[in-house]
């Protein structure tokens, strides 16, 4: 195969060619040089995000059709890179911290390899290639839930993400040992040609779903979330909360679409179905009485992935674009959230939503920040999430069925409960009286910037329709 | 004179299944990691018995296989590492003890 | 560009100013400016509509703009105005310039309590112009959510509890409204080219008659607890008890509006066979509000409790004649509403004023401020007369029509809950009488309160702006309701037919 | 000829008020009362000069046309049913401009001189013209619901003069009981009008009077419990009327009423507003015609309210509760008549209308009369109380002498107003049949004595003990009462049938002697007995209540009826009807707002188990969760 044909993957050679650098600067830089560390990886990022979008990528399908590039996984890519910039601009002020100094250069290389792995998973065409990409996104992973690895409950954290992984994945193996003796093949394509529906196969869709459950951390599979959240890094657990999850969505999605989009559908959408009403329902209901913050994002990203699920019910155009959509401003609001959560935690170590009392008297910025944050993931106009829910509900029901209306009533009325936890958060910075709130936070120029970037994203990216007329043009 | 495969998947998933119960059962967490070989090891046997009987003409199966095992091998590493991380700051890798985060 | 997107920018450009500026004046000065600015626009476009009318214009909408703006999902800015949305959007301007006067000291963050309100506006101008289901719909949560921060943070009372209550309820109703909106878009038309824009849905009218009955439910409901219609009218009494005056005025005076205006523009001008079919629900459900709340009101001790469910009542009556679904009764329920909205503007308006002297409003404890604060007692009997449907003030132009309109039809149930509707109006004065001779009249309670003076001038002015818009209606009432009824004939026709 | 000033005599009112309301209280309060009086004086000669030019013009065919020199509209609610305001002329209406007008003349001055110094003296001075306003509004009404407008506008303006003391606690239930009891009669008007208008298709009388064929065909058919929807709507506006009438058993407002200052007990409730009922009725003549069945009730109420009102009238300590009593009875006596007509000719059954009318004047002017002298009566000893009188004939000689011109005349002897006018109802109530006739005679007799009842114990019978010795009052307060007394005695010879009759022809006034004589004899006597009870001091009275003690303490009470609308108000509309729903609305139904938050933290409570932080146990969770799954998608797509 062609040097032209082979610049079809292009996404993943361009990221390959950062993870080197950046290793390669990492070794052999002074001390002195590496501090510009991060700016250097948010540039070499930033450039490679340019060449996806601008750098005229092909469609193009090689290895025999193991791998695959679209337009529309193109864009998904570019939206993975744009949340993994913030990230590092999030991560910048912390990696100066002393324990992190020295493990700075692992931190981002681990970080763009889970990223790499993404890329692989997403634009898989074949079940190897994407059991692969899985794997390599979540081993770096668990190295850095550990990175902080004298910290309080890291260890912890880092045992439970990768028992539960491996766990997962064997049973998705499974599933698809299962499925390779019922078809006789891993690629989407013949799978989807010669599926024939057996207890068998059934029994192996629903492990692959458990397997890509566990990533998506929906219900019941979603129960080392929480914890993980809490015990890693802040920074670690922005990336794991909105870039994991939303490749992990993508990533299912096409599975489901092209490998299970005929034969199996029936299978699928009726487990969905079910584990959709769990997840939004259950990530509620365990939200509404957290006190740590991230154990509270954790829940409340949990109920985020079951809207996002709703995108690839609806399995048509509008559900693909909404998805990538909704995981957009889901990023933008949640790294939002999670900067001012870690500026706060790193200012006064304080993680308490209760300790948050009076907050805006001390850090207007922050709060208000926060607080758009908490409107947007609850969708309140006009700020981003209103949109992306609506679009989300909108493709859902676009199919016409009536148990759909019936699924997004449920949602729609798990909203309510949603808005009730998020404006807790924000009664505490703006409502409570508090006559020693934290004190005034010393912000630096990272975080201001990562929390206007996101601010700014949260406020016009439901505004500026060019987005998702972007999006779609790319998908259909 | 030939075994048929269906016996080999009744040991796999003999295997598979008695790793599950050794994950969920046992309190060390290195028989944790055993389990999870086990049932790793279980999945690779499938893979190899339904190339070899019954898509004899291709190798999907035993490349799945060996990929399997070289991810089985690095999540082995990882587990190490973070088990005697564990050992450090806490003396013992009793499975209980990983309770601190709960609710 | 429509003249009439200047609703939605100059409060734009308001938060903006405030966001720069510095201290009180300058907040002042900019709010000031912005709500007359308001007022002036809103002024300025009666005149216009009418003119056009009477230039014989006789288009549905008129001043109609159309952007696109989702392209995928043919989602579009789509603005115009009919006879009612201009008579909402005066009381609107009028409304949000009386509160900027009523909030004139509002004490902690003055800079944050006015940007917030005039989001709301933003929220309100914006549903009563848009024309485009999605637009119309993202305006109306606009309007909700600053209620929140505004009762929490400035309220009083067990705030943080009415505050939620009040949010989480009116988004339950805008949850069943999604749905109905979802619902309605993709069955606005038969041959595929669906559309959010009202005036082409209702052209197409190809709602099936069985979908009607069920999104017509969805959305009546979904406004209607915004319209504090039995049984979701509970957020209301918290909700204005616990609210600062401004909060209260413009929430009670132009957001319950939301509820009736939405009603009858999306779900009865949308869905008329299900209006017909299903309408004797409603009825009984409004029909019980008006009395419940009118008699629930005879026995509050709290000012505020007895004008919430004052409103429940009338707001109710809204309703009701809105189902009656005939020109007559519905122009009178548009009358209603904007008499109900000044009337009520008034009345928590006076209250804060009162409350904020006597820092009870408890009227047990009050007595005899008519010879205390003569101008704030005065203005209050007025509001009293006003709501009890005095002759002169807008109230009774408003009932009269509605009675008059109701009672067109003959079948019996419908005359039941007409007469039951009328009797209200003894009721409303036996409350209303209640307080009037319980705080303003008699021998002074609070030995303390004769110390307490009586308004100044901002809150004159706040008073004097409201009481004469009610009375203007009250006296000169032709303009208002030939403003209203043309465009009314249309939808009530459409019901009709 | 031309009517068009008299938009004026609606103008000029509305702006007197505008201005005393707004700027009152920069003026001094001389100023205010000159300023009112001026006013009213203006509107009055206005009037009188309408009464003329109309009175004076000559009639077509017969009758005296209406006229309407203003008719514009004000709010249409379809294209048939639209509201007018305009001014209609007419007999009866001018004959009203010209007692009101002449009634609140003298109170004005009046007031001068009785509310001297009062706080507030502004105020009441743009409350009176305010009422001035809406009753004149309400007499030249052109179409019924523009009377309705102006009905309210009176209920209003009594309520707020009523209330006018309003640090009297009294006084303020006393406005409220008032406003809320007219308010409830309203509501039948109101009732009323809409079934009327629902059937006609219009609201102006002229249209609805035409004749009453045209109102029974438009409603002909359509029945409601048995009776005619006619029936039934003219009912219900008659209910409207009882109310402002002070009909049995709507009556209750108008003792209390009396908590008013003096002054304007006489102008509103006993001149001019209280028969607004009489003058709907009257204004509605022939439509009431049409359906008989009405008409029987209306003469049932009057009759029994006459009854009744007189009883209690004679047992009252308060004076101006007796005169309030005496007229709600003397009202009664016009409803009666106005209920015993037959038909639209005088001659032949139709003489009702024109007594009840001459009575209507007559009777505002001697009962203003009699209020003013008992304000004099009261200023000069502070109370109310006859007790608290006796003998005060030398001390107050005008005051004395018009009170008992004025008695004379409510008592029916000649040649004082009141016989007249009196006469012709009784024999209007003769012509119908014997009883009602004899029932009002009676009626009559009782008047007589309760009113010198009340004359000798002002005036004669024993002193109270003044602190200080009372002395006559300033001439702003005689001359009325001059002015009063002297219409008082001419009145009677105004030869009313040339101006108003039920069918607008002249008709001859001629006295039916056995009915005067009838009445005049009992009269005599009742004024004799009462003489011999209270004239000197002495022990009778007592001895007559212990001979009755049932009745006088029932009569005293006022039958009770007070009790009743007390238990019917307190125990069944706040009690019952409203703490219950108060109670529901916070209990049930908020209740169960909260009670889906209270149950989804329960059940989050309840749930938080399954986070047990262990990780063999999510993972048994995670495994039976996914084998769950896929049984249920086995089940439902292999085996079902």
């Amino acid at each position: 195969m062609s040097y032209a044909e082979f610049l079809g993957m292009g996404a993943e050679l361009s990221l390959m060619a950062v993870i080197i650098l950046l290793f390669i600067y990492d070794t052999f830089a002074s001390s002195k040089a590496g501090k510009y560390l991060p700016i250097t990886a948010i540039s070499l990022l930033a450039i490679q995000t340019l060449y996806l979008a601008f750098g005229g990528i092909q469609e193009a399908l090689l290895f025999g059709g193991m791998y695959s590039t679209t337009s529309m996984s193109n864009v998904a890519k570019i939206v993975l890179n744009i949340g993994t910039i913030l990230v590092f601009i999030q991560a910048a002020s912390w990696v100066k911290e002393d324990d992190m100094k020295i493990r700075r250069g692992e931190y981002y290389v681990l970080t763009l390899i889970t990223l790499l792995g993404m890329y692989f998973m997403m634009s898989a065409q074949n079940f190897l290639l994407f059991f692969i990409g899985l794997e390599t996104a979540s081993l770096p992973m668990t190295a850095l839930v550990a990175i902080e690895k004298y910290k309080e409950n890291s260890y912890e954290a880092a045992a439970k993400y990768l028992f539960f992984a491996v766990f997962s994945s064997s049973l998705m193996l499974l599933g698809l040992s299962y499925i390779y003796g019922a078809v006789g093949s891993l690629y989407y394509t013949s799978i989807a040609a010669n599926f024939a529906v057996t207890p068998l196969t059934i029994v192996a869709v629903v492990l692959f779903l458990a397997g890509m459950g566990f990533k998506l951390s929906l219900v019941p599979f979603h129960l080392w979330t929480a914890d993980v959240y809490q015990g890693a890094p802040t920074v670690v657990t922005s990336y794991l909360s909105v870039i994991s999850k939303g490749a992990a969505a993508y990533a299912m999605m096409i599975a489901l679409m092209t490998a299970f989009g005929n034969g199996a559908l029936d299978i699928w959408i009726n487990v969905l179905y079910i584990v959709i009403i769990l997840t939004i329902t259950i990530g509620n209901l365990f939200a509404i009485r957290q006190q740590n913050i991230k154990r509270f994002l954790a829940f409340s990203s949990i109920s985020q992935a079951g809207y996002i699920m709703l995108g690839v019910m609806a399995c048509n155009n509008y559900g693909a674009t909404s998805l990538l959509y909704y995981v957009l401003v889901y990023i933008f609001s949640n790294i939002a959230a999670f900067a001012v959560a870690g500026a706060i935690e790193r200012a006064s170590g304080k993680l308490n939503i209760n300790d948050y009392d009076g907050l805006y008297k001390t850090n207007p910025k922050l709060s208000v920040a926060m607080m758009l944050a908490m409107f947007s993931l609850a969708g309140i106009p006009p700020f981003a999430g209103f949109f992306s829910k609506f679009f989300i509900f909108y493709s859902a029901v676009e199919t016409g069925i009536t148990s759909m209306y019936v699924l997004v009533f449920i949602a729609l009325l798990n909203t309510i409960i949603s808005l009730y936890y998020y404006l807790l958060v924000v009664k505490a910075m703006f409502l409570k009286e508090n006559d020693a709130p934290i004190a005034t936070v010393k912000s630096d120029g990272y975080t201001k910037t990562v929390v206007f970037i996101t601010v700014a994203g949260i406020v016009l990216l439901g505004l500026v329709s060019w987005v998702y007329d972007y999006i779609f043009s790319m998908v259909a | 004179m030939e075994i048929p495969y269906i016996y080999y998947l009744v040991v796999s998933g003999v295997m598979f299944f008695a790793g599950v119960y050794g994950f969920i059962a046992r309190r060390n967490m290195l028989a944790i990691l055993i389990s999870l070989e086990l049932m790793l090891n279980a999945v690779d046997i499938n893979f190899v018995v339904f190339n070899r009987y019954l898509y004899p003409c291709q190798l999907e199966g035993f490349f799945f296989t060996m990929f399997a095992i070289a991810i089985a091998a690095a999540e082995t590493a990882i587990a190490i590492a973070i088990i005697i991380n564990i050992y450090r700051n806490i003396k013992n890798i009793k499975s209980d003890n990983l309770d601190k985060m709960k609710n | 560009m429509s003249i009439l997107s200047i609703f939605v920018i100059i409060p734009i450009l308001m938060m903006g100013g405030l966001f720069l500026s510095k201290n009180m004046n300058q907040i002042r000065t900019v709010a000031t400016i912005g709500s007359a600015l308001q007022l002036i626009a809103a002024v300025a476009l009666v005149v216009l509509f009418c003119g056009k009318r009477a230039a014989g214009d006789t288009a549905e909408m008129l001043f109609m703009a159309d952007h696109v703006w989702f392209q995928a999902l043919n989602i579009h800015y789509a603005v115009g105005v009919d006879g009612v949305s201009v008579a909402m959007i005066l009381l609107s301007a009028i409304i949000v310039f009386a509160g900027v006067f009523a909030s004139w000291k509002i004490n902690p963050l003055p800079k944050e309590f006015f940007m917030w309100l005039i989001l709301l506006s933003i929220g309100v101008y914006g549903f009563f112009i848009s024309i485009d289901l999605f637009t119309m719909f993202m305006f109306y949560e606009v309007a909700l959510i600053p209620m929140y921060l505004l009762i929490g943070i400035w309220g009083s009372g067990k705030k943080y509890y009415s505050a939620m209550k009040l949010t989480l309820m009116l988004m339950g109703g805008s949850a069943l409204l999604l749905l109905g909106i979802l619902g309605i878009y993709f069955n606005s038309s038969a041959d595929g080219n669906l559309t959010m824009n009202i005036l082409e849905i209702a052209a197409n009218d190809a709602i099936p008659h069985s979908l009607q009955k069920i999104f017509f439910p969805l959305t009546f409901i979904g406004f209607g607890v915004l319209g504090a219609m039995f049984p979701f009218h509970t957020w209301s009494p918290d909700g204005h008890a616990s609210a600062p005056t401004a909060v209260s005025m413009l929430h009670a005076g132009v957001l319950m509006k939301l509820g009736g205006y939405g009603c009858f523009r999306v779900a009865m001008y949308l869905m008329p066979y299900a209006t017909q079919e299903l309408s004797w629900i409603f009825l009984i459900l409004t029909g019980i509000s008006v009395f419940y709340g009118a008699y629930s009101a005879c026995v509050q001790t709290d000012l505020k409790y007895i004008n919430a469910y004052s409103s429940v009542s009338h707001c109710g009556l809204v309703l009701f004649a809105l189902l009656m679904w005939n020109t007559t009764a519905m122009t009178g329920a548009i009358m209603q509403m904007l008499s109900h909205g000044l009337m009520t503007a008034l009345f928590f308006a006076l209250i804060g004023m009162i409350y904020g002297r006597t820092h009870t409003r408890d009227i047990r404890e009050m007595g005899g401020l008519m010879k205390i604060m003569p101008f704030l007692s005065v203005c209050y009997v007025i509001a009293g007369l006003a709501s009890l449907g005095l002759p002169g003030l807008s109230g009774f132009v408003a009932e009269m029509t509605i009675f008059v309109g109701a009672f067109d039809h003959t079948d019996t149930f419908r005359r039941v809950f007409t007469i039951l509707a009328c009797t209200s109006i003894v009721i409303t004065a036996v409350y209303i009488l209640r307080v009037v001779g319980k705080i303003l009249y008699g021998p002074v309670q609070d030995e303390h309160h004769l110390k307490l003076t009586d308004a100044v001038w901002y809150e004159k002015f706040s008073t004097i702006v409201l009481i004469i818009a009610v009375a203007g209606i009250g006296i000169f009432p032709l303009w208002v309701s030939d403003l209203i009824r043309e465009s009314i004939k249309v939808i009530s026709e459409r019901i009709i037919q | 000829m031309d009517y068009s000033f008299s938009i004026l005599i609606l103008a000029l009112p509305l702006f007197m008020f505008l201005t005393l309301a707004l700027g009152g209280n920069k003026m001094s309060q001389k100023f205010a009362g000159l300023l009112g009086t001026a006013g009213l004086l203006t509107i009055a000669v206005l009037s009188y000069m309408v009464a003329f030019q109309y009175f004076g013009m000559d009639r077509v065919d017969g009758i005296r046309p209406a006229l309407m020199p203003y008719n514009f509209e004000w709010l249409s609610f379809t294209d048939k049913l639209t509201i007018n305001l305009g001014i209609l002329l007419d007999p009866i209406s001018v004959m009203m401009l010209v007692v009101i007008t002449t009634v609140s003349l003298m109170v004005h001055i009046y007031s001068m001189g009785y509310m001297h110094g009062e706080r507030g003296f502004q105020r009441y001075y743009a409350f009176l013209s305010l009422f001035t306003f809406s009753m004149l509004g309400l007499v030249v009404a052109t179409n019924i619901f523009q009377m309705y407008i102006f009905w309210e506008l009176v209920g209003v303006s009594s309520y707020l003069l009523i209330g006018f003391y309003y640090t009297k606690p009294s006084a303020v239930s006393a406005s409220k009981k008032a406003f809320i009891v007219t308010r409830f009669a309203d509501l039948g008007f109101l009732l009323g009008i809409l079934l009327l208008s629902f059937y006609t298709e219009t609201f102006s009388f002229d249209q609805l009077t035409a004749d009453g064929g045209f109102f029974l065909t438009s409603t002909s058919g359509a029945t409601f419990m048995g009776c005619s929807v006619a029936a039934w709507a003219m009912a219900l506006i008659f209910m409207g009327g009882a109310g402002k009438s002070a009909m049995f058993p709507l009556h209750i407002w108008l003792p209390d009423a009396m908590e008013g200052p003096t002054p304007v007990s006489a102008l509103i409730h006993a001149a001019t507003m209280v028969v607004a009922g009489v003058y709907l009725v009257a204004r509605l003549f022939p439509v009431y015609l049409s359906v008989p069945e009405v008409l029987e009730l209306i003469t049932w109420v009057g009759a029994i309210t006459a009854l009744y009102a007189a009883v209690v009238a004679c047992v009252q300590s308060d004076i101006k509760r007796v005169l309030a009593f005496s007229t709600i009875s003397q009202i009664a006596f016009m409803i009666v008549a106005l209920g015993v007509c037959t038909s639209m000719i005088p001659s032949e059954g139709g003489l009702g209308y024109m007594a009840s009318m001459f009575h209507l004047f007559t009777h505002a002017m001697f009962k203003a009369l009699l209020f003013l002298g008992a304000g004099a009566v009261i200023h000069a000893v502070h109370s109310n109380e006859m007790s608290d009188m006796g003998g005060l004939r030398k001390y107050l000689p005008i005051t004395h002498i018009t009170f008992l011109i004025a008695c004379l005349a409510i008592a029916g002897i000649p040649p004082f107003s009141g016989f007249f006018s009196k006469d012709e109802i009784l024999a209007a109530a003769f012509n119908k049949s014997i009883f009602w006739g004899v029932w009002m005679t009676v009626v009559a007799a009782i008047t007589a004595f309760y009113m010198f009842r009340l004359y000798f114990g002002i005036f004669w019978g024993k002193e109270a003990k003044h602190e200080h010795t009372p002395h006559e009052s300033p001439a702003t307060m005689t001359i009325p009462l001059i002015i009063l007394a002297v219409i008082t005695c001419v009145a009677g010879f105004i030869p009313f049938g040339e101006y108003i009759t039920s069918n607008g022809e002249a008709y001859h006034i001629h006295l039916d002697m056995t009915v005067a004589i009838t009445s005049v004899v009992c009269a005599v006597v009742a004024i004799l007995l009462a003489t011999w009870l209270f004239a000197k001091p002495n022990s009778k009275p007592e001895k007559m209540q212990a001979a009755l003690p049932r009745l006088h303490k029932w009569a005293y009470n006022r039958f009770y009826m007070d009790n009743v609308y007390q238990f019917v108000t307190h125990r069944i509309i706040f009690a019952y009807i409203s703490r219950p729903i108060a109670w529901f609305d916070r209990h049930i139904i908020d209740g169960t707002m909260d009670m889906f938050a209270t149950v989804t933290n329960s059940v989050a409570e309840k749930i938080k188990g399954f986070q047990s932080g262990k990780l063999q146990v999510y993972v048994w969770i995670y495994i039976v969760g996914a084998m769950i799954l896929a049984a249920a998608a086995i089940y439902t797509l292999c085996i079902k």
